[in-house]
């Protein structure tokens, strides 16, 4: 039968697509290769920190290390991870849409987030960049390192969001299926289209900030430069106002994911479906009023710590109802544990972790102690790591049927998926620890009494390479090998599972017109 | 420690335990979800339930509220605290970050570098700023941070309850040298503390031996007194030596060629190193230079 | 469709009328006004930017979600605006006191 | 309309192609705002900070050839209104030459820019580190001023110069005879973006010519 896959064939007929299932693809080669190159960068930073010392690299490389990972993974691997991938595959089959609304747009997207990796990445030829994801001025003004392409690079993949999040928001509203109204729509459309919201209105404050820091760089404009009556802490205020919401565009869509998953795996219509959407939506929108929580100790004042502070609770309280809506959802259901479906559990019970480490540092003194530290390097991870990727691999798993019209190898899904979430746990939790005892972060070198830690640590950080080695060599043997799968292999309720798998080229034979509630 | 700590811990601990408990409570609820309702058969009934309950998801939105607006009150009150105005009659120490080592100037002109000498039992006020980027003193015993910025001054206080040694680290990334930044606090009884203010750090000493001194305060971050590379590079059997320079010229390190590398690093980086040390000039004396040329002499 | 609504002579009147806005501007720059110089100048440029964007890109005809969209934009412009410079006074009026 | 060239495949109807198109083309004005509204903050809060600096920054600046080039723009914006009107009323011709006068008046506000930077240059008021005027009314920080100058007006520059290499585009589509009352979108979309540049500019007129 025709479908997606071999309507076309030839390195072009890919290359040049503007089906989104295939751009979605070519995001998830991207999305993964990047992966890998991030997590292997991640793995030599452990390897450095298993002893005190300088072991492997000394510390002008760890410095660059750090860097790069910290980049690759946000702007390279989260951030377009579940909204592009995912998002591009399933929203358009979960509204019963053909295509999304800019389909040369979509693969436009894709083209520059390719570029702009290119660009970040030649700068390892020209002696590599050391300033920290963050790009904090003064430092990143006077560093010798190759800063300008790095943030050129971080500029053009800001395009690449920016222009899949205007897609998205235009597909959401002009491309559902007939009866499909927006209460109708499932919560992974929401979720996106709170994500497209902010990668709208944050991501181009990122592109001026970028812009202003090269201009800083090529002309010593000195907006930024106190030695030219700039202010760096404006500059950090500037890159927060995007950098906080876009931990958002990380995060929401993971919980979107979760929300499909425990539907799916409980076989229930889920709990609180309309508080569900505002707490997405109130989500995106408090996510802008709270950055300053980066900068409390920055020497920003202490009215600005104080309002900041007040405001980042806030955010809690949907956060908080998301968990307790997706629990009620179990509740009563018809629970199969599936490798999906332990990735939810996985992320309820990380994400709960990283969830009140946040609102424990959102506590202003308590801040002040473990800024900087550990702390928040395991806060990071757990929200960053435990939710997102959780999400995107539970997300793969889940439509991967759908995807390749094939089925997984079930016992080594869950054979990877405990290997990860150990070896998660393993490496991060001795980091709250850590950080409690006052290790600071981005030290290639740390003092003695740290040092038992951190080899667990390091220890734990093997055994999430190996989870994901056994995942990816399963999927990937699944991909071509494995049993073909029918259109609706988890019995989920949602529209794309009414297409066949793989689904055709423009996804549905015929539109499917919708009359249910969501997830009925 | 300081009674800061003493309570901020106690509102560490409610933190953590609420914490805790929270996250136990939900554990086990779906935990007990997992194996009570377990899929049995494929084709097995769903007993109807409810998906929509308002008073329930009310209740469980307020009570986090209140929790995270309690949090925030307390540590509202703790914070202000914290970044209140230091006591009147608190001891001023100047407090200088730069790449990659902190200097420390008392009132009476006495200077420290990476080793911060308070009375115990007195109010002690820092106030900060940094020659090149933004830096962060944080003392981890005593849980309090700041950054320190160029440009501005930013301070923080604290009054030590016992005499002791404590680690003082840089906790905002500011380069190579990053994680060596750091100094030692040391907290003495007065009397200690007065008569080591009045000693003179350079009394008796032979002018290698001050530059020995100055050496170990100021350079270690990134120079070895022995051929090896660090950051910069080793200062042992420089002098006298042919330098190659960045942009292939070459000339005779001597004493010239040390003194500008000291107060003016930029004009003439070696080959193979960056240009990322901040210049010395106007913060050494004359003694101090001279002693740092001659000890570097003296190390061939 | 919805731009047949503006007619010729609407936007000639428009274009007068931001000819006009941006004398009255410079003249007003000429006289002093004290703390309502500035006000004064951006009330004007306020007016001209309403005009260009209800006649010129036709957001008074069109449906209100293009109106929304510029809304929401310029509304979280504000929100960047309002807590630096909510930073920026603070701690102005604390570094005073150090 | 179900049969109209210019629908995609994936839509139901043309109506419903242009509302999305056009929903799609506000949100790119929304981001350029934001990219622009980044530095109209930072001008701001430098302003309220350096107050005296800035007015003696303005004073360098020609309020006259700002005033010209407002002028310009303003009336360009009105042409390519008017372009759009005749494209409605297949008065193609009328169409065309009113996008070439909109091209014209690029390049006239190009020009006038081009005479003001290249006496600002003159002077040695260079961005940034090249700054190197010293004459009488050098203050301390005048670059910083400068520096927020050229950083907005050249980023304006550069999208007025975009917004013509578009206008050149509709131009040759016309020709193409690809523009005409069942279909002059592209000419609407190029015409809300060139519109939203003149917008811009009417706010930074008085902010950088007329502060005070």
């Amino acid at each position: 039968m025709s479908n997606y896959l071999n309507c076309k064939k030839g390195l072009f007929s890919w290359l040049f697509t503007r089906d989104h299932k295939r751009i979605a693809l070519l995001y998830m080669i991207t999305v993964f290769s990047f992966f890998i190159v991030g997590g292997f960068f991640a793995l030599l930073i452990r390897l450095e920190l298993f002893k005190v010392g300088e072991t492997i690299v000394n510390s002008a490389f760890y410095n660059q290390l750090m860097t790069y990972h910290g980049a690759v993974m946000i702007f390279m691997v989260i951030i377009p991870g579940i909204p592009a991938f995912l998002g591009n595959f399933v929203l358009p089959l979960q509204i019963g849409a053909k295509d999304v609304a800019f389909p040369t747009v979509n693969l436009l997207s894709w083209y520059c987030l390719v570029i702009g990796a290119f660009v970040t990445l030649t700068s390892l030829f020209l002696g590599g960049v050391d300033t920290g994801w963050t790009f904090y001025t003064p430092y990143s003004i006077e560093t010798g390192t190759a800063v300008i392409p790095v943030v050129l690079g971080a500029f053009i993949m800001g395009f690449s969001s920016i222009l899949t999040g205007l897609n998205f928001i235009v597909t959401i509203h002009q491309l559902r299926a007939p009866g499909m109204s927006f209460f109708k729509m499932p919560l992974f459309v929401w979720s996106l289209y709170s994500t497209a919201i902010i990668q709208v209105l944050a991501t181009p404050v990122l592109a001026i900030t970028l812009l202003l820091l090269v201009a800083e760089r090529v002309l010593k404009v000195g907006v930024f430069d106190p030695a030219m009556g700039g202010d760096p802490i404006l500059f950090q205020h500037f890159f927060w106002f995007y950098s906080h919401p876009a931990v958002y565009i990380m995060i929401l869509p993971a919980m979107g994911v979760i929300s499909e998953l425990i539907c799916a795996f409980s076989r229930k219509r889920i709990f609180g479906y309309k508080a569900l959407v505002f707490a997405s939506l109130g989500i995106a929108v408090v996510s802008f009023f709270v950055w300053g929580h980066h900068m409390y100790v920055s020497g920003q004042s202490e009215w600005a710590g104080i309002v900041f502070s007040v405001l980042t609770m806030l955010v809690g309280v949907p956060t908080a109802v998301k968990i307790f809506n997706w629990i009620a959802t179990m509740f009563r259901g018809s629970l199969k544990f599936d490798t999906p479906f332990l990735y939810a559990l996985g992320f309820l019970f990380l994400f709960l972790i990283g969830g009140v480490t946040g609102y424990m540092l959102a506590v202003l003194p308590f801040d002040v102690h473990v800024h900087d530290t550990y702390f928040v390097v395991a806060h990071f991870h757990y929200v960053m790591v435990g939710g997102s990727i959780m999400g995107i691999m539970g997300g793969f798993y889940y439509w991967f049927p759908k995807m390749f019209g094939r089925l997984y190898n079930e016992g080594m899904g869950q054979l990877g998926f405990a290997l990860i979430f150990i070896g998660f746990n393993v490496t991060f939790f001795p980091q709250f620890i850590l950080g409690i005892n006052g290790m600071p972060r981005r030290y290639a070198d740390y003092k003695a009494p740290y040092e038992a830690l951190n080899q667990i640590s390091t220890v734990g950080s093997w055994l999430i390479a190996l989870g994901f080695i056994v995942a990816f060599t399963f999927l990937l043997w699944a991909m071509f090998k494995g049993r073909k799968a029918s259109a609706n292999p988890w019995g989920a309720k949602t529209l794309e599972w009414q297409s066949s798998s793989p689904p055709p080229h423009e996804n549905f034979l015929e539109t499917p017109v919708v009359t249910k509630e969501a997830y009925e | 420690m300081t009674d800061y700590v003493a309570r901020l811990e106690k509102l560490e601990h409610f933190l953590i335990g609420i914490s805790f408990l929270v996250c136990v409570l939900i554990v086990i609820v779906f935990v007990y979800f997992s194996f009570r309702y377990k899929r049995k058969r494929d084709d097995e009934k769903l007993e109807e339930s409810s998906h929509h309950n308002t008073i329930l998801e009310f209740t469980w939105s307020f009570i986090p509220f209140v929790i995270f607006m309690g949090s925030f009150v307390w540590g509202w009150i703790l914070y202000s605290d914290f970044r209140r105005e230091a006591p009147r009659d608190s001891l001023e120490i100047h407090v200088y970050g730069q790449k990659w080592n902190w200097e420390f100037v008392y009132k009476n002109g006495r200077k420290t570098s990476n080793e911060l000498f308070v009375p115990v039992k007195r109010s002690v006020k820092l106030i900060m700023t940094s020659r090149d980027v933004i830096h962060s003193f944080y003392i981890p015993t005593f849980k309090i941070k700041q950054d320190v910025l160029p440009g501005l001054y930013t301070s923080l206080w604290f009054k030590a309850n016992r005499k002791g040694r404590f680690e003082v680290f840089c906790t905002e990334f500011c380069g190579t040298g990053h994680s060596t930044m750091g100094a030692k606090l040391k907290v003495m009884s007065l009397e200690d503390w007065n008569n080591w203010l009045k000693t003179d750090p350079y009394k008796n000493l032979s002018l290698v031996e001050v530059g020995q001194k100055v050496f170990q305060g100021r350079c270690t971050a990134c120079h070895n007194s022995t051929k090896e590379k660090l950051i910069g590079p080793g200062l042992a059997g420089i002098y006298n030596t042919q330098r190659e320079l960045e942009g292939g010229m070459t000339l005779l390190a001597d004493e010239n060629y040390l003194r500008e590398s000291i107060l003016n690093p930029s004009a003439k980086i070696s080959k193979g190193y960056a240009n990322q040390m901040t210049p010395f000039a106007g913060l050494l004396s004359e003694e101090e230079l001279s002693g740092l040329i001659e000890y570097i002499k003296s190390l061939n | 469709m919805s731009i047949d609504n503006s007619s010729f002579k609407t936007n000639l009147s428009v274009l007068i009328a931001l000819l006009i806005l941006t004398v009255i501007t410079v003249l007003v720059a000429q006289v002093d006004f004290g703390i309502f110089n500035a006000f004064f100048a951006m009330l004007i440029a306020g007016i001209k930017g309403a005009l260009v964007l209800m006649y010129f890109m036709h957001l008074k005809y069109d449906e209100k979600i293009y109106s929304l969209i510029f809304g929401i934009s310029v509304f979280f412009v504000f929100v960047l605006y309002f807590f630096s410079k909510l930073d920026i006074i603070t701690r102005i009026i604390q570094t005073s006191v150090l | 309309m179900k049969d109209n060239k210019n629908l995609a495949h994936h839509f139901n109807s043309y109506k419903d192609q242009i509302r999305a198109e056009k929903i799609g083309m506000w949100l790119f004005l929304a981001t350029e705002i934001l990219m622009f509204g980044g530095l109209f903050v930072g001008y701001t809060i430098y302003h309220a900070e350096y107050t005296k600096v800035f007015k003696v920054g303005a004073e360098f600046l020609n309020w006259k050839k700002g005033a010209i080039n407002t002028v310009v723009l303003l009336f360009s914006s009105w042409t390519m209104v008017m372009s759009i009107y005749y494209a409605q009323k297949d008065q193609i011709k009328k169409c065309q030459m009113m996008l070439g006068t909109t091209l014209v008046c690029g390049f006239l506000f190009m020009f006038i820019k081009y005479l003001e930077y290249s006496h600002k240059f003159h002077e040695g008021i260079f961005p940034g580190i090249y700054f190197s005027y010293t004459g009488s009314a050098f203050v301390e920080d005048l670059p910083l001023y400068f520096s927020f100058y050229y950083l907005m007006t050249g980023l304006h520059a550069s999208h007025v110069f975009i917004g013509m290499a578009l206008i050149f585009w509709m131009l040759i589509k016309t020709y193409k005879k690809q523009i005409n009352s069942s279909h002059y979108m592209p000419l609407e979309y190029v015409g809300l973006f060139w519109h939203l540049v003149d917008l811009i500019w009417i706010f930074l007129f008085p902010l950088l010519y007329l502060v005070e």
